[in-house]
Formats: C-alpha cells, structure tokens, sequence
C-alpha cells in the first residue's frame, strides 16, 4: 500500500529512526541546546564537546519525535563528529537546502563524503510539512554553537 | 456504499447525496479519492454554502448598517437573517443575543476581556478542565497574569469524562466566577453534561461558559435548556465558511459588560473626550463585520437543520460505534478517550510509529487525518501521549467504507513501520 | 463612455473592460443601472476574487498549519503565499512582518493592545488626528481610560489637510509614544504626508501607524520609503472579501510586543502554569485564521496590481478633477475638503436637504452613496455638519458618465426639496 | 426624475418636515427625553406637559434631522396634544406597525382620526432604512412617558 512511500522512508532511515546512533546525554559536552517543534510535538536536546582546536569531538542527542526527525539528529551527530565548526555549519546549510529542494546543486567540494551520508533525507522535499522534521537537528546544532543555552525551534 | 436504511432507522440519511453536494469530495489528491478524516479541525463546504458566498458577492453586496441605499439595506437584512439563524440554531431567545466574532478563538477572548476584565474581580477564580483546547485556556492564563484570577484545572477520568466530583470541590469555595469548560472535547470526542455543570456553577454563584466549537456541529445545542451564560461556536467547522465565529450571551451580561474592541459600528456617540456605546450586540461588533461569511454560515446553518441535527448526531453515532467495533482489531492501536457519551471524533496511536509518520502514510492513501497535539498539550500530557497522536473526525459526508479503509490502512501501516 | 485614452494618457486603462469583471456592475435595483459611488464603505467584487474563493472551497480547502496532509500543505502553502503576496504589496522587507487580523479596526485594536498596553508606559501619549475614523480614534480613547495614556488630537486645517505645525507642538515634549493617523481621509479624501509625518514622529521619539484603509486602495504604498512602524488595510475595500485586515507590523517591534489574543496556533508550549509564544507573526494569529478570505485578498492584490497601482491612482484623479469641475455648478451644494493631495473619495450637501433624504432620493436613481457621518462623528463637527453629509467614493470601475449622472440627480433633488 | 418618491415625500411631510409644529422649548413641561439615531446623527429632544387627570396638555421638540423625522415628529406633537398616555401609547404601537408595514390592521377603534393624520407617513415601510427615522418620535415619547430623563434611542 505504501511502496511508493519507501523513497522517503529508506531502510536507513527506518532504522536510525529506530536505533538512533549517539542517542544518550554527554556529561562532559562543552555546548548544549534544546529544540523544539511546536507544531508536531517533536523535542530534542543536543550536547556537543568541542576539542581545544574547536573541531567537534563528541555529539550526542536525546529527545522524542518522529523517524524522519530522529534518524536526521542520529545521522548528524554521526556526520559532524571530527568536524571545524565552519564545516558543521556548511553542512547545516547544505542539508536545509537538500531537504528543502532534493538536490544540492551549491554544494561545497570537500564535504561530498558527508552530503552522501545524509542524502537519504533528500526525499522529504516532497513533504512540505515533514521538511521540519528533517531540519530541526541542524537548528539545534546552529543554536548550541552560536548561542549557548538558548532554545532551537524550527517554526 | 452505506446510506439509505442504516440499523438505527435514520431511513432518510442519504450519505451519498449529502456527498454529492461537496465539491472537492470528488477530488483525487495524488491519484487517490479524498478520504477526509480531518473535519474536526475544519469541516468541508456544500455546494449550497459556495453559491450563496457567490450570489452574494455577484448580486447583493454591500458594506451594511450604514448605507440608506438599496443594496446596503438588503445586505444589511442578509447580515441580520444570518443572526436570526444562529439564534435559531441555538434556542437563543432573541437575534440580539448573539455575537458575530472572526471564530470560536475571538469569541473566547471577547469574553475574556468583557466579562473577565469587565466584571470579574482579581481574586476571583476561573474554571476551566483538562481536556480544553488551547483556545479556551490560554485567554484565561492571560487573564490570570494581567487581571489577577486564578485559574483552577477541572480532571478528568481516566475514561475522559469530566470529574464532576473535582468539579464541585473547585466551587465550593465560592470564589469562582466563571467555569469555561468544552462542551465536547476535540481529542476524545467526550460530550460534557452541560445542564449539570451549568446549575453547579450557578448554584455556585458562577457564570458558565461552553465552548461549543465541536458540540455545535454534531448535536443540537439548546442555550435555554442548558442554561448557558455563554456558548461560543465556529463557522468553518460548521461546514461554513472561515472568518466568522458565533458568541451567544445572556442578555443581561450583555448589557452589563464593557465592550472589547473599539471603532465604527460599536458607539452610540463619539467625542474625543468621551464615547457612548450602542446598544448590545453592535457593542461588541466593532467594524466591518464578516458580512460575506455570515450569509455563507446562513446557508450552512439551513443546510445542516435541513438534513436535521439529531439525523446527523446518529450517523456519527454509528460510525463512531463502526469505528470502536472495527479498529481495535488493528493490532497495535491505541485509541484515547472512552467516555459514554461522545461524538464523532477520536485520537489514536499505532506502536513504533510517530504520530506525524502515521499521518504521511495514511496521506499517501488519500486518508486525511491530523498528526500532533491538536491544540491540547496538556490532555496530551495528561494521556501520556506528549509526543502527539493522530485524530481522526467525522462529518455529515464520511462513510463506513471509509471507516474500513481507514483500519486497512493501520494495518498496512504496521506493516510498514515493522 | 470614457476609457480607452484619456486626457492624462492613460491609454491602457479600459475601465469598460474592467467593469465586464465585476458581476454586481450589471445588476439592477428597481429598474435602474448600479451606480456604485460607495467604494469607499467597501468595494464590489471582481470575478477573479469570487473564482479564487469558489476553487478553494471545491479542490483545496482545509484548515492550515495543523496538518500533515496534502490538503493542508496545500491550504497552508496557499494562506502563506496571500501574506507574501500583502509584503510585496505594501513593500514590507518579509512576509513575516504581515499579520492576518479580521479587518484595519481589529488591527488598530491589536496595536493598541500589544503596543500600546504592552509596550507604552501610563504617562505617555498618543496622538491622532481630527480627521481619524472611528477605528482609529477608539481604541486610543479605550486605551486612555484603561491604561493611562493621554490622547492628543492633532488639528486639520480648514483645507482639510494635517496640520503639521500643530503635530510639531504636540510631538515637542517627547512623552508622545506613537503617532496614529489615517493615511487617507475617508470623508474629506486628503491624503497625509506619511513619509515627512514618520520622520516627525521618529525625531520626537515616537512610533507612528498609518490606517492605510483608504489609502492603500488608491496609490501604492511602500512601507519602508515611508519609514512606518504599523500600517495596516482592510480586504473588503481593496475588492477583496470580508473578514480579513492586514497589519504591517515592524519584525522587532512584533518580537517585543506581548501577543494579544490567546488561543491555538499562537504558542509555542503550553502547560496549565504557563505557556510560551510562537514566534511572529504567528504569535498574533490566535486560532483558525480567515483562510479562504486570504486566497480572496491574495487574488485582489494580483488583480489591482496586474491593472496597477499608479494607473489606478490617476484613474481616481481624473475622475477627482472630473467631479470638481462638474458638481460645483448644482446650485446649493457644498463639497467638503479641498487638500492638494487627495483620492477619489468627498463628502457633499445640497443645501434644504438632509443628507438621509438625499440619499434615498439618489438611491431611487440608482445611485449608492452613504449619508451619515462615516464613523468619523468629531470631523463632522468639525466641519460644521453633524447633521451627516452624503459621501460619492470612487473604485477602479467608475465612470466619468456616472458622474455627470450623479450631478443631473443632485441637480433634480434640489428642485424636488425645493 | 423623483416623480415615484412622491409616496414617501407627500406635501404635507415636506410642508411639516420644514416647517415643523410645537419647535420650541416647554418651559413648563412636566416630561422630558432625548432621543438619539446614531447612524444618522438625528437627534432630538421632547418635552410634555401633562394636566392632573394625566392627559397631555402640550408637547413640543427641537432637534434635528431627516425631513422623515421632522415631520413625525412634528404630526405626533399634534397628535398626542390632548390624549390620555394610554392613547398615546396605544397610537405609539400603531404607528409602529403602520410605518414597519404601510397597513395598521389592528389599529384599535377610537383613533381613527389620528391614525389618519398620521397616514401620511405610511410610505416609509418601503425603505427599511428610513423607518427608524419615522420612529424616532415615538420612541422619544415612550421614553419621556415611561422613563423621565432617559435617552432614547431607535437603534
Ligand atoms: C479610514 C478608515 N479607517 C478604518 C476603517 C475601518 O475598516 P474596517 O471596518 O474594515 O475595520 C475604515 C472603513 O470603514 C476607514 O475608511
Ligand atoms: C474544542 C475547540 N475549541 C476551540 C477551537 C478553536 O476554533 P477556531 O480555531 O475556529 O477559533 C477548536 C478548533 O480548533 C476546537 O476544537
């Protein structure tokens, strides 16, 4: 009844949906926000650890909300693991516009590995009201570097 | 498909012509006949309700009230017939008992104002229960933190009923001026005993409010009967159009309350130091009115009382009792709510799968349900469901076929989430 | 009649071409041609705004940013673009800085709430003008008497222009927080100086709002060469349909102001304790929104824009010179205003002739004009005619012939009264 | 041009309109009210003196208005002149219903000859606008009877 539906709901998103990677509080992170999507209900809180020469050591995430919104907080925290933060962010934009869109065409050489990695989450441009699922992980991520403490909301 | 005779008798429920008359019913929506589950959150137009907007606009439009011309006058008799309906609709004693508002929200916070600000004195209390939508609890917060009330929270069972019980404990200080409670609930569909609750409020020295924004449309309301101070309903619910809300008030708090909102329309007479107000409703209609869309709630009105209100509330019925005997054999679904007395609306879940990923599926089968909190967090909190739930509400035009190809699609949905 | 090219050369604007598109245009009323000259009470309705809203109802209607389903991106996708399609409209930097209120009056009410009770301080003052509409001179009276503020009037001249020495000395002891004015007179038609009125108000530390109800129908408007800090219009007059205004609404003043109503789709998280607010403009938006009204406005503003607004704006001024040349020839009659800069909107009296009987008398020939005092009781007095006079407002539709017409049936009431 | 207006605007309501009756103060009247048409800003003001037996010795206005108005109100001073306040009431209900229908079919017997004087005003049941305007007077008269000092108003 819904194969059509497995485009968006490719079996890695299934399972990161259902298996969220680096899902657990970081006692020692550097850097914290919160998320929030009013609309669906969807919470998240992301702690990051930054290394001395502000590349990302650690991510990690817990929080309640749809597949698409788990499996992209799960498939980030993995990306930006080992990241600058200039990159980080590049890869926030890069996915909003992936996500809004379904293709990247201004991606940014040296960071193909990673858009790869997240190119599962390209289908949820045909979703409208499911793009914020997908982006809220990159608001948050955006919030705990810039602005330490204050809430992500991705409405 | 169903219709004609049914097992309750309503003989003369003929859902496949009440169908006929909404146009977008026979739309497809990504190659899928619409399925709309979703008449809770607005409800559908009739064809009926579409030609009267149109005729209107095409041949009798006029800003009304103020116009001594022929077109204002007949418009101005369209806008009042279009009060006279909605008095009808709810037994109100006079046309000028009711308010026109922008909707149910607009009229809550009218009331707010008019009677919270206006004739509640800080210190005083108001009632309000577990199970309101955000519109008939955030104005009151509001009036909490500027006017100084204090806002008491009625339970509810773990059926969803209201807990008449906690009900009277909350009054019996005396302090409550006013209980604000649904009239139906929009999640669990449960219907509140409104005569009840509005003669322990009165005998509480409280007024009462209902906010009837689903009740309205699936059963007939009586405010006399009731004793209601003040019911509030919705157009678009109503399968009216938007833009409009209806506000009853007793006469008396009419004349009592200080008006809202201030312009044209509202006053009697204006200087610049002083203004006097017109007489009630027009108090409390400032501006240009919704005129377009009280004729078109005109029309809704006649075409709901055509097919008759209690011809309605027992076809809901029988879905609903289709429904409850249909979909727990999905395995996996939880349904909220179990009151005894409940209307044609009812939120559900599906293990390991979101409520906002059951929506895309079911959407995908042309099944248009609502995903998230609808406008409830707390009740959300309250049934242990925070994280969202999916609710589905039937209208005059759903079917039990529909129902089926509902559960069909839980199940494939299972299925796929597995 | 005239169309095609005109003395000033507007050669494309054929207003034949453009009445084919209003329905109302070609009715009759007791045997006689519509004369329409109370556009500015509220405008008739072009074929393109009742189609738009026809399709909506019958192929894409379902409430907006509550659901996951195609319907509602679809609705939603729908009801964003009209507040996208207001911000180019007005030149506004974002469609966020566009709020969707009821009609201009709702909108006043929400700055006088939300600005005025949120932001300003008891103490401080507003200030208006002698020319304001009700909707405009109320909420600041409410706003007075409830909160503290003092209420200054800023005086016309006997032109019926602002008079800007008078706004100088009322702005010159700094206590004024915001500056209220109409941007077009609904009576007298004088257009105000808004830019040079901005940046009075800003160099004296105040906030200005233009009531743009008149005023965005009959020129472009741009928000930002302006300077406002609120501009806000209503759809009926701008032949749109009712039920819904628009407020401008500068991004950091919407961040900092309280939201007004409560209700659904306002919040962000809501608990019985306390709740937290969407972000704006959603913060003002309190529960179902005028949806199929905002795909109307959306499809007026596409219609007046694709004629053009500065085309529009000389078609009104040459029927203005038009009517000035012709009208002061009837005997007995008095026009009021005579600002340089003015739209397509005066109020008149025929001496022996109370404006209520002069108006049947011109309904008889077809003709709709107000008679009153156009919600704006303090510029009548002013004018020395609180009895009420009768107003002729022009649309995009009207003719040079129906003024002639107009001026042959004045002539004729002033033998019938005489 | 106006020649079917004539029904509404017969001689004697232009003759009355502008030349109103009893337009003046009564300096000793016993009644007093005000009475207030707020869309059209008619306003008027009404006295009455009434004898001990509770007939009404005299009656007078000022105000301003509508010719429609004038006129009623300047018929009904004469007409009321020398009635009891129940006639007076009583011609009140009737001609409300003359002026809300053109007909009085329950007129009540006895007043004949002031339902006939006030038959000139009977065209207004055409124009739904203008009725209030008829009405003014009365519901003036009401209040001054009823309610001394009490603004009326016909909205
Ligand atoms: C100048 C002006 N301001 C405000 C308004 C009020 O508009 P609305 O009645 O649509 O709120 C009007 C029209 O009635 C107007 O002409
Ligand atoms: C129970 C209830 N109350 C109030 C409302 C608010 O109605 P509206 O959004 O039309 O103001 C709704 C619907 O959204 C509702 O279901």
């Amino acid at each position: 009844m819904f194969d059509d539906l497995r485009d968006l709901y490719q079996e890695v998103i299934l399972d990161h949906g259902r298996k969220p990677r680096n899902f657990r509080r970081l006692e020692n992170g550097t850097h914290h926000a919160r998320g929030d999507n009013p609309l669906c209900g969807d919470k998240m809180e992301l702690w990051l650890a930054l290394n001395e020469d502000g590349t990302i050591a650690d991510a990690a995430f817990q929080g309640r909300g749809c597949a698409i919104s788990m499996a992209s907080a799960s498939l980030m925290t993995e990306t930006v693991k080992g990241k600058s933060v200039a990159d980080a962010h590049k890869l926030g934009e890069q996915f909003r516009e992936l996500a809004m869109t379904g293709t990247c065409p201004h991606c940014a050489a040296g960071l193909e590995d990673e858009m790869e990695r997240l190119a599962p989450l390209s289908g949820v441009h045909e979703f409208p009201s499911r793009v914020k699922c997908a982006t809220l992980a990159w608001h948050t991520l955006n919030s705990a570097l810039d602005n330490q403490g204050k809430e992500a909301s991705s409405e | 498909m169903d219709g004609a005779v049914n097992p309750r008798g309503e003989a003369d429920f003929d859902v496949e012509r009440i169908r006929a008359d909404f146009p977008i019913l026979a739309t497809e929506h990504r190659g899928k006949k619409l399925v709309f589950l979703d008449s809770g959150a607005s409800a559908q137009k009739p064809r009926q309700v579409i030609d009267t907007m149109i005729r209107t606009m095409e041949t009798a439009y006029a800003n009304v009230h103020r116009g001594a011309y022929h077109l204002s006058e007949t418009a101005t008799a369209a806008y009042e017939a279009a009060r006279a309906a909605c008095a009808r609709f709810l037994n109100a004693p006079r046309p000028e008992d009711i308010i026109f508002t922008s909707n149910s929200t607009m009229a809550i916070n009218l009331v707010a104002h008019s009677y919270g600000r206006g004739i509640m004195k800080p210190g005083q209390a108001v009632v309000i229960s577990e199970m309101e939508h955000h519109a008939n609890l955030v104005p009151w917060q509001m009036l909490r933190d500027g006017h100084g009330t204090e806002l008491r929270v009625c339970r509810i069972t773990d059926a969803g009923e209201l807990d008449l019980n906690h009900l009277a404990e909350l009054l019996a200080d005396g302090k409550v001026g006013l209980v604000a409670v649904t009239h139906m609930s929009n999640v669990l569909g449960s219907v509140t005993p409104a005569t009840l609750i509005a003669r322990m409020a009165h005998e509480a020295g409280a007024k009462v409010l209902f906010d009837g924004s689903q009740a309205a449309v699936h059963r007939r309301v009586d405010v006399q009967a009731i004793d209601a101070d003040f019911y509030c309903f919705t157009g678009h619910k109503l399968y009216g159009p938007t833009g409009i809300g209806v506000l009853y008030a007793r006469a008396a708090l009419q004349k009592a309350m200080p008006p809202f909102l201030g312009g044209g329309d509202m006053i009697a007479s204006v200087t610049f130091e002083r203004t006097t107000w017109a007489e009630p409703p027009a108090k409390f209609e400032a501006g240009t009115p919704p005129i377009i869309e009280a004729v078109g709630l005109h029309a809704a009105i006649d075409y709901v009382e055509a097919i008759g209100l209690p011809a309605i509330e027992a076809h809901e019925r029988a879905l609903v009792d289709h429904a409850m005997a249909t979909l727990p054999h999905v395995e996996g679904l939880t349904i909220y709510g179990k009151a005894q007395d409940r209307g044609g609306v009812f939120a559900f879940a599906l293990d390991n799968a979101h409520a906002h990923d059951l929506s895309t599926l079911l959407d995908r089968a042309g099944i248009a349900v609502r995903a998230g909190r609808h406008c409830t967090e707390p009740l959300h909190e309250r049934l242990g469901a925070g994280a969202g739930t999916c609710r589905a509400s039937f209208g005059l035009y759903t079917t039990k076929a529909e129902i089926d190809y509902l559960a069909e699609a839980l199940a494939s949905a299972r299925r796929f989430f597995a």
